[in-house]
């Protein structure tokens, strides 16, 4: 059977780009001077990037595709390390980034404290940082220069929203909690029980258990969920693995499609093409294309034009009208 | 009378611990049973405990392979990484159908465990370290052959993912038949008892004339191929290959439960009925914790308190 | 000094006392003897705090105590040699010796110096001669026994105790040892001997208690008693029964055939075997002869594959053997009881029944799959004809005493039917009783048609036994007695007579050569200088 | 009574080498055991086997890449080695007993996350507070390891768990990350520099040093070996076998919860994340240094060489720049099967002489 989720990562789909949500005139800048370094050609730099975890899941794999595939087309050199899911391995690989020579950097973290060594190395030798995905707790334009990235929190919020119009706010739903003590859950979650709360006091938040962001621990604690809360009406998955985990327990357990309203976050090839079958209600896109935009502000920055220091882009979402058509620009 | 009574009294004593100690993880399964029937919801239906063994099965695959390993003093942490391994082998050959696959898997498990058991009878690397290795570089290789998660969609693996025979599941069957094949080895074969006297003294094992090399491969080799195979049947389940994440941590919770199943870790001494309780007591234990809904923080206590008393009760006593 | 009345110990499955009374008294030597498995350890380890005793009290200087750790023993003054040997082998001589009292400098390190130097000054007044700095392990069992005795006189005890202190050592340092313990007497000790060795009794005991089954059966001087009776005490049997036993049983002559069965030609490993040839015919028991260290189970070892050779042929009954491999040699029909019972020996976690048919597995087996009937036939069968005694066959062999855990290995090997045996100390810690029927068992096998290599320290056994003798000495043949040759004058001869190599190690300090010629009166101690100096090492540990 | 023996050794022997020949305070920090020359080279070989690798990859590294032998890389190899070095320090101990700690990652990072929010209430607080509750943990491991006789493994598997689940439960589930106040004395322990090296790598070597005194040259290093070497012996010996147990986890948890309050002073943040799969990393320093995983022989400097040959090995996969992280992983598995096989080589030769 054919299956196309191996072929995926096409970082050269431009018409999937990432778009910046508000290029508003009110947001804080950062240039050259204000930070503090000197002008280079950015043709002639090398830019050092650091990735977080292994390119093994989709998200991670058009990531780095994309930082390589825009690295190489303006024929730039690129350095990259990754630190395999451990955060003193980032501070080391990008200290060894620095210590080789990378006049510029890009970096996914893999957690938002914790840079002091990193931060002092860069400025010692004023290097500018563009930080993708996840922001670092610093100043901006001092310690780094810009952030480009999705607003977590906003994506939980749109993820209650969806959940909220397919429940119609009320009922019991679940939530499939990422790793603990990472970020990102902690702000998916917020921003869908804030917006639960706020919107549909009816819907309650019955049950969080982690799926650790993987596919076969999804499906494990939703196997145990439907049998302890049978009525359950909804689960948000706070990735698009553990929500297609969450489908498999749900199809072994002779659940029908759409009988258990499923939201999730990425937008996965695989995920939206579950929205199109009917198992998953909708999915808040996390655009993991940063190619572009990063060395787009990394241009303008090295030449001395000013850049925004938080570049919010503006992330889709696939619900059961648009699934069909907008296929093709999941990752 | 009085030396009836102290005739009687250490010996009995004894006698009731040594039952507590053969019999301490099956208490303690009976007691979380009780505990979930008497406070957990909806939990007494044939469903939920399909889901519970059918979760249990490729842990307890896995740790039968680790019974083993741990008997013959040695441990091995590679398992997981073999689970990633013959995760990736299955989709890779999948094309040429399921049991060229599936044998290709299996080849892969056996392959790690060669390299494992070779390292540990002929150059006498140390089986922690050895296996160590295996382990990161295992689950590199199968990176290395499929990058990233895969759907697998071939009739065979689902319907030996989600299928059963007379209402219960295969991966049931197979976990079951394992476990009775693998007591069976340790029971009743020469190879067993050889196993045995290597983990419980490998320089008598070596001066009785025992092919010690031999052994410890095979060992390891078993382990491998009990993993693969624990590997096939999660894909199965999961319908997908995920070598990033199939299979993490798998080595502890494998230990866990041959240790809390009264294996001890210094070798010699094998207990197959016992694991198979360890791995349901450590499935039930997690399977409480989430229909509760604890938060991890309680999850991971709980699950410490509970293996320190489970070993406990299964501790080596009389030593001393 | 220290006594015990009433004194009750419960295994799992076995009462090793039951209701013993015993009291060892300062100056004098006490004798404590008894079958295999009497309870002799048991009741050492139960006076020094190694286990709890179920009933019954211990009184030490006068006061009711009850040691929880062989470390408040010997704080109380009780220093204590435990049956096989029992120190940390992979740390050196020196480190076995003081651990745990140092010698330490100011800044409360310890001084290695110090330590070394006195550590070599003890041994050396045993007549050992090792470099201290070595691990422990590359010595030999008998070698390490006389450390362990080293470091129980070098503490400033009140009561020494030893179990079986003399398994494997040669004349030339029981002799030592004896000196030592008349000197421990004369300073006023309390000394506790146990060994199966009866003659050595006689020199130097003043007092013997002799246990059976748990049970004490008498206590007495030993001067009142005389070997027989002593025996039919250990056995529960009457005098008529066992005249005779204590004394070899070794009926002498074999006939052996003309073709060897095993010919082992220039075995050579390095810095240990230098082309050692020895060849042993069918029916035919040849022993090897030598001091400690001079190469004997290292030559036994070699032509068992458990010590892969550099160089020379292993031969069995015409066809050459793959050297350096233990299965090959089994297979060829060779095998090797080992002299380290303990760490090379049994298999202890497993069952008596297991470790007998450990070896001969692959032959009860069909398909790979145990043939349990068989099994139990061969274990049933030797169990009866060794007598071994254990709760059953299902008893753990760590469980056992130390002579019957000897015996489970002895039939592990003749399950074996093999073609020559390679016998390394095989009585070693075994009782009268039992030595008798081991020692008729190696007549009977040889007679059988097996060839029988026989290596112990024990000298009469060696004499008695042996069709032959070769005579070992730094690793090198050195001499062959043969015929009327095999004495124990011609022996110890052919040692001494051989010209002094430059091995560092061999080299028979001046005082105690002196000790070696066997029969003669008491030798003069080598000094009162082990005991003395390390009192001041006692001292030195509380600074 | 003790001028009587104040006879020397090397006065003793009139004929024959002495058997105290080469013999000077100094052996026991060269060969630990050792005795005859053939003997001591290899044991010289075998301890310094993972030095020799060291230096070669070294020698190696620095021909291959430019920026390697450069002060700032080797001074971040330095002190990011340090934390781990701390941890291998403990690990140290507790493997020569024969025993194992699997919990020092999660006491690292709750020794960070404690040493973080104490830092709130000054440096003293800061170090005390994770060094007085990861040295509870550790003890508590002791005690369930010397007195109950439970398995190290075991009894320091559930401790990792229940250590991770002490940090989760004092930061919210992981969300709430303690920040240390950049300007603090405590913050200055991870980044001052000393004669142009961090203040961690002296503390580190500082360590070290004491370690390997205790180790070698106090008794209670002397009961560490025979714990290890023979644990029946060694009570029967009248070491204090459970106390010197009770010891070695206690120092261990007492190592990985500094290493962790030193980290975040250097991160200058709790973070809570950390730490995970460190106890592998430590236990595989510590045997690639050539410490005995059954026991009873090891180094402390061992250990310290096999931290930095892990560094040294991830900062040259990271020197060679675009190696897939897939690869990444195939190549140090590989290389450390490849140390292990050298050093478990050389172990083995010397074993059996
Ligand atoms: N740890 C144990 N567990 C169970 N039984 C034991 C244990 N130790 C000893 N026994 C039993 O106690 C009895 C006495 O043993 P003990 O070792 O004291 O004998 P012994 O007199 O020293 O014999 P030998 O001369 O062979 O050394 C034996 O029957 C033995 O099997
Ligand atoms: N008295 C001793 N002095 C020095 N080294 C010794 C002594 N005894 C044993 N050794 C060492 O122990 C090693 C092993 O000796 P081996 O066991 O072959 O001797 P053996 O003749 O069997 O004597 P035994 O077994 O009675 O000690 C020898 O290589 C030697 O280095
Ligand atoms: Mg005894
Ligand atoms: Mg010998």
């Amino acid at each position: 059977e054919d299956d196309n989720s191996d072929k995926s990562s096409s970082a050269g789909e431009k018409d999937s780009g990432q778009v910046v949500a508000t290029p508003g005139a009110d947001d804080k800048t950062c240039d050259i001077t204000q930070f503090g370094g000197e002008k280079i050609d950015l043709k002639s730099a090398t830019v050092g990037f650091s990735q977080s975890e292994k390119e093994a899941n989709p998200f991670r794999i058009a990531e780095t595709a994309s930082i390589k595939a825009e690295a190489e087309e303006r024929g730039i050199k690129l350095l990259s390390a990754n630190a395999q899911t451990q955060f003193s391995k980032q501070i080391s690989d990008v200290q060894d980034l620095i210590a080789k020579g990378a006049d510029l950097l890009v970096i996914a973290p893999l957690n938002s404290d914790g840079w002091g060594p990193v931060l002092r190395s860069a400025a010692a030798k004023k290097i500018p940082i563009v930080t993708i995905d996840r922001k670092i707790n610093a100043t901006a334009c001092k310690d780094y220069v810009s952030f480009i990235g999705s607003d977590f929190i906003e994506q939980g919020k749109r993820a209650a929203d969806q959940m909220i119009e397919a429940t119609g706010g009320k009922g019991e739903v679940a939530i499939l909690l990422g790793a603990a003590g990472n970020n990102v859950t902690t702000e998916r979650t917020k921003g869908f029980k804030d917006q639960i709360a706020a919107k549909a006091p009816e819907l309650k938040v019955v049950f969080e258990q982690t799926g650790e962001f993987a596919r076969e621990k999804g499906q494990q604690v939703t196997e145990q969920l439907i049998q302890s809360n049978p009525g359950i009406n909804g689960i948000y998955a706070e990735n698009d693995e553990m929500g297609l985990g969450a489908v498999n327990a749900l199809k072994g357990a002779g659940k029908k499609a759409g009988a258990v309203k499923i939201v999730t976050v990425d937008g996965t090839r695989n995920a939206v093409q579950g929205i199109v079958d009917g198992w998953i209600s909708g999915v808040v896109e996390s655009n993991p294309r940063f190619g572009p935009l990063a060395f787009q502000t990394l241009d303008a920055f090295t030449k001395g034009e000013k850049v925004a220091q938080d570049i919010v882009i503006q992330d889709g979402a696939y619900t059961p009208e648009n699934a069909k058509a907008d296929l093709g620009k999941a990752f | 009378m009085t030396e009836l009574a102290l005739k009687g009294a250490p010996v009995d004593r004894a006698r009731l611990l040594r039952l507590l100690q053969d019999y301490g993880v099956y208490a303690g399964v009976a007691v979380l049973l009780l505990v979930n029937i008497a406070l957990t919801p909806h939990f007494l239906s044939t469903e939920n405990f399909r889901t519970q063994a059918v979760q249990v099965a490729p842990v307890l695959i896995v740790a039968l392979g680790m019974a083993l390993a741990i008997g013959s003093e040695g441990v091995d942490l590679s398992v997981g990484s073999v689970m990633a391994l013959s995760t990736s082998l299955l989709s890779l050959y999948l094309g040429y159908g399921p049991w060229v696959a599936l044998i290709v898997a299996m080849l892969g498990g056996a392959v790690i465990g060669l390299a494992n058991g070779s390292l540990i009878a002929f150059i006498g690397v140390q089986p922690i370290v050895a296996t160590l290795a295996l382990m990161v570089a295992g689950r590199g290789i199968a990176l290395v052959l499929l990058p990233q998660l895969k759907d697998v969609r071939d009739p065979g693996m689902s319907s030996l993912g989600s299928g059963d025979l007379f209402g219960i599941p295969y991966l049931v069957l197979i976990a079951a038949a394992l476990a009775l094949a693998v007591g069976f080895t340790v029971k009743r074969t020469t190879f067993g008892r050889q196993l045995l006297a290597i983990g419980d003294s490998r320089p008598a094992a070596q001066l009785a004339g025992l092919p010690v090399r031999r052994v410890l491969i095979l060992v390891y080799v078993i382990a491998g191929v009990l993993a693969a195979i624990a590997g096939v049947l999660a894909t199965a389940r999961l319908q997908a290959s995920d070598p990033t994440s199939l299979g993490t941590l798998m080595e502890l919770s494998a230990i866990t439960a041959v240790v809390v199943g009264g294996t001890p870790l210094s070798g010699g001494r094998i207990r197959i009925g016992g694991t198979v309780a360890g791995a349901v007591l450590i499935q039930l234990l997690t399977a409480t914790l989430i229909k509760h809904d604890l938060p991890p923080s309680w999850t991971q206590i709980a699950q410490a308190v509970v293996i320190v008393l489970a070993v406990y009760a299964a501790r080596e006593r009389g030593k001393r | 000094m220290l006594s015990v009345t009433g004194l009750t110990k419960t295994f799992p499955g076995a009462r090793a006392l039951d209701g013993v009374d015993f009291a060892a008294n300062p100056g004098e030597v006490h004798a404590l003897i008894g079958e295999n498995g009497a309870g002799k350890s048991t009741l050492i380890k139960v006076l020094t705090g190694v286990y709890q005793p179920d009933a019954g009290e211990i009184v030490h200087d006068g006061s009711p105590v009850r040691f929880q750790t062989p470390l408040e023993a010997q704080h109380a003054g009780i220093s204590t040699i435990y049956q096989e040997v029992n120190l940390v082998p992979l740390m050196s001589v020196a480190r076995n010796l003081f651990l745990g009292r140092e010698p330490r400098n100011r800044l409360g390190l310890i001084d290695f110096r110090r330590m070394h130097g006195e550590a070599d000054e003890a041994l050396r007044s045993l007549g050992l001669r090792v470099d201290v700095k070595r691990p422990l392990r590359t010595l030999g069992v008998g070698a390490q026994q006389m450390v362990a005795l080293a470091r129980a006189v070098s503490v400033d005890a009140r009561v020494v105790i030893m179990d079986e202190p003399t398994s494997s050592l040669e004349p030339r340092e029981v002799r030592t040892l004896f000196g030592v313990i008349r000197m421990l007497k004369e300073r006023d000790i309390a000394v506790v001997y146990v060994s199966h060795r009866l003659d050595e009794l006689y020199e130097v005991c003043d007092k013997v208690t002799v246990l059976r089954d748990g049970k004490l059966v008498h206590t007495g001087p030993i001067a009142e008693l005389d070997r027989l009776r002593l025996v039919s005490l250990m056995l529960g049997r009457e005098m008529g029964e066992v005249s005779g036993e204590g004394v070899t049983k070794f009926t002498g002559d074999h006939h052996a055939g003309r073709e060897p069965v095993l010919s082992a030609q220039e075995l050579t490993v390095r810095h240990t075997l230098h082309q050692v040839s020895v060849e042993v015919r069918p029916g035919e028991v040849v022993g090897l002869g030598g001091l400690l260290g001079s190469g004997r189970s290292e030559t036994a070892k070699a032509i068992a594959g458990a010590l892969p050779p550099d160089s020379g042929k292993v031969v069995v009954a015409g066809s050459a053997v793959r050297t350096g491999s233990t299965p090959a040699a089994i297979r060829a029909g060779i095998s090797l009881l080992p002299e380290d019972r303990k760490a090379e020996g049994i298999v202890p976690g497993l069952s008596v029944r297991e470790n007998i048919a450990l070896a001969a597995l692959p032959g009860l087996s069909r398909f790979g799959l145990v043939d349990d009937a068989k099994v139990d036939k061969i274990v049933d069968t030797f169990m009866t004809r060794l007598r071994i005694k254990a709760s059953g066959p299902h008893q753990k062999v760590g469980e056992l005493s130390g002579g019957n855990q000897q015996k489970v290995l002895l039939a592990r090997w003749l399950a074996m039917q093999p073609k020559v045996l390679l016998l390394d100390e095989p009585t070693r810690g075994i009782d009268v009783g039992a030595k008798a029927e081991v020692q008729g068992l190696i007549d009977e096998l040889a007679d059988e048609g097996l060839g029988v290599l026989l290596i112990s320290s024990d000298m009469e056994e060696l004499i008695e036994g042996s069709d032959r003798v070769v005579v070992l000495k730094d690793g090198a043949v050195i001499a062959e007695l043969t015929g009327d040759d095999v004495t124990e004058d011609r022996l110890m001869h052919a040692i001494a007579a051989a010209p002094e190599s430059d091995a560092e190690l061999k080299t028979v300090a001046p005082d105690a050569a002196a000790i070696v010629a066997p029969g003669s009166a008491p030798a003069p101690v080598s000094g009162p200088a082990p005991v003395d100096k390390t009192s001041s090492g006692g001292e030195r540990d509380h600074d | 009574m003790t001028h009587t023996h104040t006879e020397r050794p090397a006065r003793a022997t009139g004929s024959g080498p002495s058997p105290g020949k080469g013999a000077s305070g100094k052996d026991t920090d060269e060969a630990p055991l050792g005795a005859s020359r053939a003997e001591r080279l290899s044991a010289l070989a075998q301890q310094h086997g993972a030095l020799v690798t060291l230096l070669l990859v070294a020698i190696g590294a620095s021909i291959g890449f430019d920026t390697f032998l450069t002060g700032d890389n080797l001074e971040n190899m330095a002190v990011s080695s340090a934390f781990l070095a701390i941890v291998a320090l403990g690990m140290t101990f507790v493997i020569i007993t024969g025993g194992i700690d699997l919990s020092v990652g999660s006491l690292f990072a709750l020794g960070g996350v404690l040493g973080a929010w104490g830092s709130q209430y000054g440096t003293l607080v800061a170090l005390l507070l994770p060094l007085a509750v990861c040295g509870l943990i550790g003890l508590v491991n002791g005690l369930l390891i010397a007195k109950a006789r439970l398995a190290p493994f075991i009894v320091t598997l559930a401790a990792m768990l229940a250590a991770r689940g002490i940090l989760l439960a004092i930061t919210d589930e992981g969300s709430n990350t303690y920040l240390v106040d950049e300007k603090s004395f405590f913050a200055s322990l991870g980044q001052e520099k000393l004669l142009g090296i961090g203040v961690p790598v002296w503390i580190t070597v500082a360590l070290f040093v004491v370690g390997a005194v205790m180790l070698r040259r106090s008794r209670f290093g002397q009961y560490v070996y025979a714990v290890g070497g023979n644990e029946d012996a060694a009570a029967l010996m009248g070491a204090p076998v459970a106390r010197t147990k009770i010891a070695v986890y206690t120092l261990s948890g007492l190592c990985a919860g500094l290493a962790g309050a030193l980290n975040a002073a250097w991160l200058v943040s709790g973070v809570t994340i950390l730490g995970t799969g460190m106890e592998l990393e430590a236990i595989s320093a510590v045997v690639i240094g050539g410490t005995l995983l059954t026991g009873g022989f090891g180094f402390i400097s061992g250990s310290l060489v096999g931290v930095l040959l892990l560094k040294v090995i991830q900062n040259v996969i990271n020197q060679i720049g675009s190696l897939d992280s897939a690869y990444q992983q195939v190549v140090s598995g590989a290389f450390l099967a490849v140390v292990v096989i050298a050093q478990t080589w050389l172990g083995r030769r010397r074993r059996m002489m």
